[in-house]
């Protein structure tokens, strides 16, 4: 029985139809891959899984059972854990809060029930550590920190918390190779654990090694889904460039003179 | 006594900062009132006082607050400076108490102002210089009857003030009936003009507004022409406006409280107390008014007004 | 709101009511317009109501203590209030402190300006006597005259009024500056990345704001011809709320001139609309408070199924 | 601040004068933690200042007509205050309308409340004789009594003061709740992405100045035994001003308690510094505004200065 | 000459050194890229040439003059036009505003000097069109765009205005593959024209083709810059990932199984 299972979802945002008639499946210890040009409506997708938006059409299947999160707790609740393309994060806030904001752990009881802090800051740095990033001081607002160093903090949350479903939205966009390269590593031992994973890129070389089941999307529509063996790589960037012609535009990139 | 520096005559008013530039005597005084800032009744009465403090040699400073808990506070840090007597003005009694008896306590002698008269021997004041708002209202009232008002309309100028209050429901009963009271904020005289026009506007029957403060007295007569009403508009309290409102025949009276007096009086008080240990009156209250301003008595107050004495 | 308050009172929907209405909602209006904008600029200003009074003062003050023409007086006035606008505006951009706290500094100081000078002065706490100015009456035709409509005289503020709120509206919506007012209210680091002046800009709104505080400071010194010292304090947040009712964000970068011109008027109709139905005053601020919950929520339901229908 | 008026007053720097100007800020100051903690939260309430009126005009009606045990009268007023606050907080969260207008619709609605029902059960506009009822002295002693600390009486007041400020720092700083108000003051739909409960965090701030003010109120209420209607009016924006100044962002996401206890103490510092000094009354408003800006720049000065430093 | 030259250049956030000592040039009709890990400091650089931060050491020369720009109007006056990693945009305005912030094109003279509404709008669609960017509304607000449309918003400003520098923040992280195609085709278009044209990649793939020189950042220190002819992709590539095997990574992420 697949984890999560979306049957002919759909969504609006006034008069814009961002989504119709997507049907999809999650499996544990699988990677699915969402694809798709910009507007899309990809992120669209993560956000009905993931409790942000309710889907308009279809019905949404956690473990068989139909389900709808009115918001991002319940998902939470159910072992559902996001990275979103925003990366929801407070950019005031001190990193060590940001990682575990929602999901503070806590030491004494009753009343005195507080925040560990001293816990939450280690586990911020030796999480941030594994994935490449040194982090000078867990208290610097997450405001001040790099693109690639406030998207990796995300990351390295979701990862933590990702009990069974993982779902990342463009996690490795503004990543350097060697901490894209740990993602896809987290990816990989994420589907080895049997979590079910869903990954959207707009990276085929990130995409195809990780990936079960690629997504395809257009416009809001599905164009099908595809299982590893039936596409090849070359075939996958055809795809995920609506079928233009990538290896004309290199040439063309080239100076003109030499 | 306290060797504060007295403010550097900070600017002009001409508070009485600089201790003793008259008659040899060091002796300094604070006066504490509820009335707010630039309030033009209060404004009389602390140029009484100052007037009082340098005919007489005296440091007078004059504080104000609104809130209770804030003027007892300001008594308070009166005490503290260990002032020669304390004026105080007790619109709320009770809040008062435990500063004024402590400024007693402290031997500090203490004359009470304007309102609260019936409790000022309890707490240990040595007099108190005043006219109950009730009794000017009565006063009012009786002259609104005599005029001929029967439906009056009664304009509040701060919602919640006990003095104002007393002054209206004071007008009913000297009108043998009720009145309709109306809210406006005394900041926004336009929009006050508005809404007097507005109640005259919807009840064409009333015949008399009764303004609790002169600086809506002038917008009263305004918008009694705005809404073509023939009400008479009758006030508390002088000022330059209300008395050629007088003159023209647009204001038919004003009821004056004299609060110079109010300012004046006790500073003399004190200092017959505290040099000469006389007290006034036995400690009866002291009376200032109602004095009624009208037609025929007008023009020889008009001056005085123009100078903040009256 | 209209209907209710028409409804319930015949002299409310009567010209002369009308005209009685729209008399304070005007002055207000013109206010509510200059901070609206200020606010879509992503500021306050707490010193606005107050200004209105400084600016009173100083025509009442030149006029008659110092004798001058009345319109040397507005001109004094003028400048006063461009110079104050300024040093807001200056101040805040200078110093990066959040505006609320830096007006209310100003705010303060305005109002002890306001008394300490008066009594200076004029040795008591009002100005008197604007009328007998040389020039009043010119003075007074563009400031205080009435215009007969249908047999009802209006006050010329109101059409004032609109003109402002028609100007504001086209600033906005089709000048440069509009757009930099939205962008330095929206996002003030990514506004001045693309090239945006958004100090020019903040200083200017306040400079507009203190311009439309000395309007109605000289509109109610002409038409009062008596000034009081603490004329205009606690107006700033009537202006503030008639911003907010007509849609502008606390936060900035988002709300209309046109808007802030209707939560005026939905103010200026409750405010005088409880007198005329005549409810006991007593309660007063109760009813203003449950209309404008009232107002603010039908506002809402409003454009909601107005956007609703449009999809 | 405390240099600049001690060294100018001897009385100001002696412990009487401290007791004296102590006393202010500690109210102001229990007000002002809450009202931070709201800001923080991303959220106003224009409400917090008339709310202390009410409490202390419940507890006034309750123990003086309706003759109830003191602590009866107590319990009924907090009970009404937490219902306010989860009023606020419950429109606020479910219409998404800003704060700032519906409190202020909460604000004059219990304005008109406070005066109405006062008038209604006293035919006057004051509460009085609280002091009468019974269990009036345990109360005295909890609310009002006074602390002999080296022969100088200072308030009880001051002590709650110093509690609450540490309580709202713990839980600001070490509790989850806490790090739930700086995430949905500083983005709402972040931290509702991440699982923060945004909408029962803002309540629960709602409630939380309601229960500052009724503590508040209560103190007034006993320590005064007579209560005016119009307690409390205007005091809302002293209360954001000492936050503001206490370093609160008025778009949320930003603050301490701290902070909004010094904000209150620097205000309070002023407010009755200025009688110190004995300068004119008439030019207190100005002062006033003058030492806040001074007060703010020099605190901006210190923290740069501290910052730099700590480099 | 020359377009940009910078000479040991440095800046620092209180204790954090962003950058030290990089020495540097942008010549016209050349691709400058900026490559480095998460957090090396290559946004921190395109501040410093953009005007929006002030070096903290060493100068910066614009056609062999040494210029010091405090604000980034004066940078844009100087045509130097930046799409930056955060975008700079207003959430709340329309997306022909934010498009024309700014640089706004006028209509009328004197006091009826107005925005011409009517050519941003067509402007903005149009530029956006070729990006194969198909915008349904004008007048939406950009905070409710896709990520990747968002993006190309801020390339086509870019790219419209900029004169005689263009400068990239890693440009195409939230792009489509076509999209990013259709980027770097304008980057290599901008060259042609003669621009100075800087841009910052974490995709080799997207920075061998068009970049003539590669300047290399750790940790905010220069680790030398490399002619094109000097590196081969496959060793920029390396670079890149700062020496790390990434062909192993490409076989862990294989399922240990199949
Ligand atoms: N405003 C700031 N205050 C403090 N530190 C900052 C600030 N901005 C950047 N930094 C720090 O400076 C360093 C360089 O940041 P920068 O944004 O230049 O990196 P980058 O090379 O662009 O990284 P990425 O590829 O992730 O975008 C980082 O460690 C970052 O945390
Ligand atoms: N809140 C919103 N209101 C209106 N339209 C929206 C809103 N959010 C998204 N859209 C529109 O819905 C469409 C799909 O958006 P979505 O964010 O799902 O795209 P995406 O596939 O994630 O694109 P990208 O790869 O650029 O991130 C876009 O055309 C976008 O403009
Ligand atoms: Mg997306
Ligand atoms: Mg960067």
């Amino acid at each position: 029985m697949p984890l999560l299972e979306l049957r002919d979802v759909g969504k609006d945002y006034g008069s814009v139809i961002a989504l119709d008639g997507i049907t999809s499946t999650v499996r544990a210890g699988e990677v699915t891959c969402v694809l798709g040009d910009n507007g899309a409506g990809k992120s669209t997708l993560i956000k009905i899984l993931s409790g942000v938006h309710r889907a308009d059409r279809g019905e949404m299947l956690l473990d068989g059972q139909v389900v709808s999160f009115g918001a991002p707790r319940e998902a939470l609740d159910a072992g559902i854990a996001t990275v979103y393309q925003d990366l929801a994060m407070i950019p005031l806030m001190a990193i060590w809060r940001n990682f575990f904001l929602g999901a503070e752990p806590t030491r004494g009881r009753g009343p005195f029930r507080r925040f560990d802090a001293a816990q939450a800051r280690e586990t911020t740095r030796l999480a941030l550590q594994e994935m490449g990033i040194d982090i000078r001081d867990p208290d610097q607002p997450v405001g001040t920190l790099s693109g690639g160093e406030r998207q990796s903090v995300a990351i390295a949350r979701a990862v933590h918390f990702g009990a069974r479903v993982l779902i990342l939205d463009e996690p490795t966009s503004a990543l350097g190779v060697k901490q894209a390269g740990v993602v896809l590593r987290y990816v990989a031992q994420a589907r080895d654990r049997g979590v079910g994973v869903v990954l959207i890129t707009h990276n085929p070389h990130h995409a195809y090694p990780v990936g079960d089941r690629f997504l395809l999307l257009n416009r809001g529509r599905s164009l099908g889904s595809f299982a590893k063996g039936e596409v090849d790589r070359d075939e996958l960037t055809r795809l995920m460039a609506g079928g233009a012609e990538l290896d004309q535009l290199a040439h063309e990139l080239e100076r003109p003179t030499s | 006594a306290c060797t504060t520096e007295g403010g550097d005559s900070g600017g002009s008013g001409g508070s009485g900062g600089s201790s003793g530039d008259g008659g040899g005597s060091d002796l300094s005084f604070a006066v504490i009132t509820h009335g707010s800032a630039g309030d033009a009744f209060w404004d009389v009465v602390q140029n009484g006082a100052e007037a009082a403090g340098e005919d007489l040699g005296i440091s007078v400073d004059y504080q104000s607050d609104g809130d209770p808990q804030r003027q007892a506070q300001l008594i308070d840090a009166a005490v503290n400076q260990d002032v020669d007597g304390i004026v105080v003005s007790m619109a709320n009694p009770d809040a008062l108490q435990d500063s004024v008896e402590a400024a007693v306590e402290a031997g500090i002698p203490v004359v009470s102002i304007n309102s609260g008269g019936d409790r000022s021997a309890a707490f240990g004041a040595i007099g108190h210089v005043g006219q109950d708002e009730a009794i000017a209202g009565r006063g009012a009232g009786a002259e609104l009857a005599s005029g001929g008002a029967t439906n009056v309309l009664c304009v509040m100028h701060e919602a919640g003030n006990i003095g104002l209050e007393q002054r209206c429901s004071g007008a009913a009963q000297g009108l043998g009936s009720d009145v309709t009271p109306v809210q406006i904020d005394i900041n926004d005289l336009q929009g006050a003009q508005s809404t007097i026009a507005s109640q005259l506007q919807a009840d064409p029957t009333i015949d008399a507004v009764l303004t609790l403060n002169s600086a809506v007295a002038a917008v009263a007569v305004e918008a009694a022409t705005d809404a073509g009403s023939e009400a008479q508009v009758a006030t508390f309290d002088l000022d330059q406006d209300v008395i050629s409102g007088i003159q023209a025949g647009d204001i038919a009276f004003a009821v004056d409280q004299q609060q110079y007096e109010q300012g004046y009086l006790p500073i003399v008080m004190l200092k017959l107390y505290v040099q000469n240990l006389n007290t006034v009156g036995g400690g009866q209250p002291v009376l200032t008014g109602p004095g009624i301003v009208d037609e025929s008595n007008v023009d020889e107050i008009a001056d005085l007004a123009s100078a903040g004495t009256r | 709101m209209f209907a209710f308050f028409a409804v319930q009172s015949e002299v409310f929907r009567s010209p002369r009511g009308i005209a009685n209405w729209l008399d304070p909602a005007s002055t207000l209006g013109i206010m509510a317009v200059a901070v609206a904008l200020l606010m879509i600029g992503g500021h306050f200003d707490l010193s606005a109501g107050v200004m209105t009074g400084t600016t009173a003062l100083t025509v009442g003050i030149v006029a008659v203590e110092f004798g001058q023409n009345i319109w040397v007086a507005i001109g004094v006035s003028l400048a006063l209030a461009l110079a104050i606008g300024f040093f807001n505006g200056w101040l805040v951009t200078r110093t990066g402190l959040p505006s609320f706290i830096i007006t209310l500094g100003t705010f303060l100081m305005l109002q002890g300006l306001n008394l300490g000078l008066t009594k200076f002065f004029t040795d008591t706490v009002t100005v008197g006597g604007i009328d007998d100015a040389p020039g009043y009456a010119a003075a007074e035709w563009l400031f205080a005259s009435r215009l007969s409509i249908a047999g009802t005289e209006f006050r010329v503020a109101i059409l004032w009024w609109v003109l402002f709120t028609v100007l504001a509206t086209w600033v906005l919506l089709r000048t440069r500056f509009g757009n930099w007012v939205f962008a330095t209210g929206g996002d003030e680091v990514a506004a001045r990345n693309v090239g945006v002046p958004a100090r020019r800009t903040t200083i200017t709104l306040f400079m507009t704001t203190a311009t439309a505080a000395w309007f109605v400071g000289v509109t109610l010194a002409v038409r009062l011809t008596s000034v009081q010292a603490n004329t205009g304090i606690g107006q700033e947040l009537i202006f503030i709320v008639a911003a907010v009712i007509g849609g502008c964000l606390l936060t900035g970068g988002f709300g209309s001139a046109i808007g802030a011109s209707l939560g005026a008027l939905i103010f200026g109709m409750t405010q005088l609309g409880i007198p005329y139905l005549r409810w006991d005053a007593d309660w007063f601020y109760f009813f203003l408070g449950a209309m404008l919950l009232l107002a603010v929520l039908a506002n809402r339901l409003v454009r909601r199924y107005a956007e609703a229908a449009r999809r």
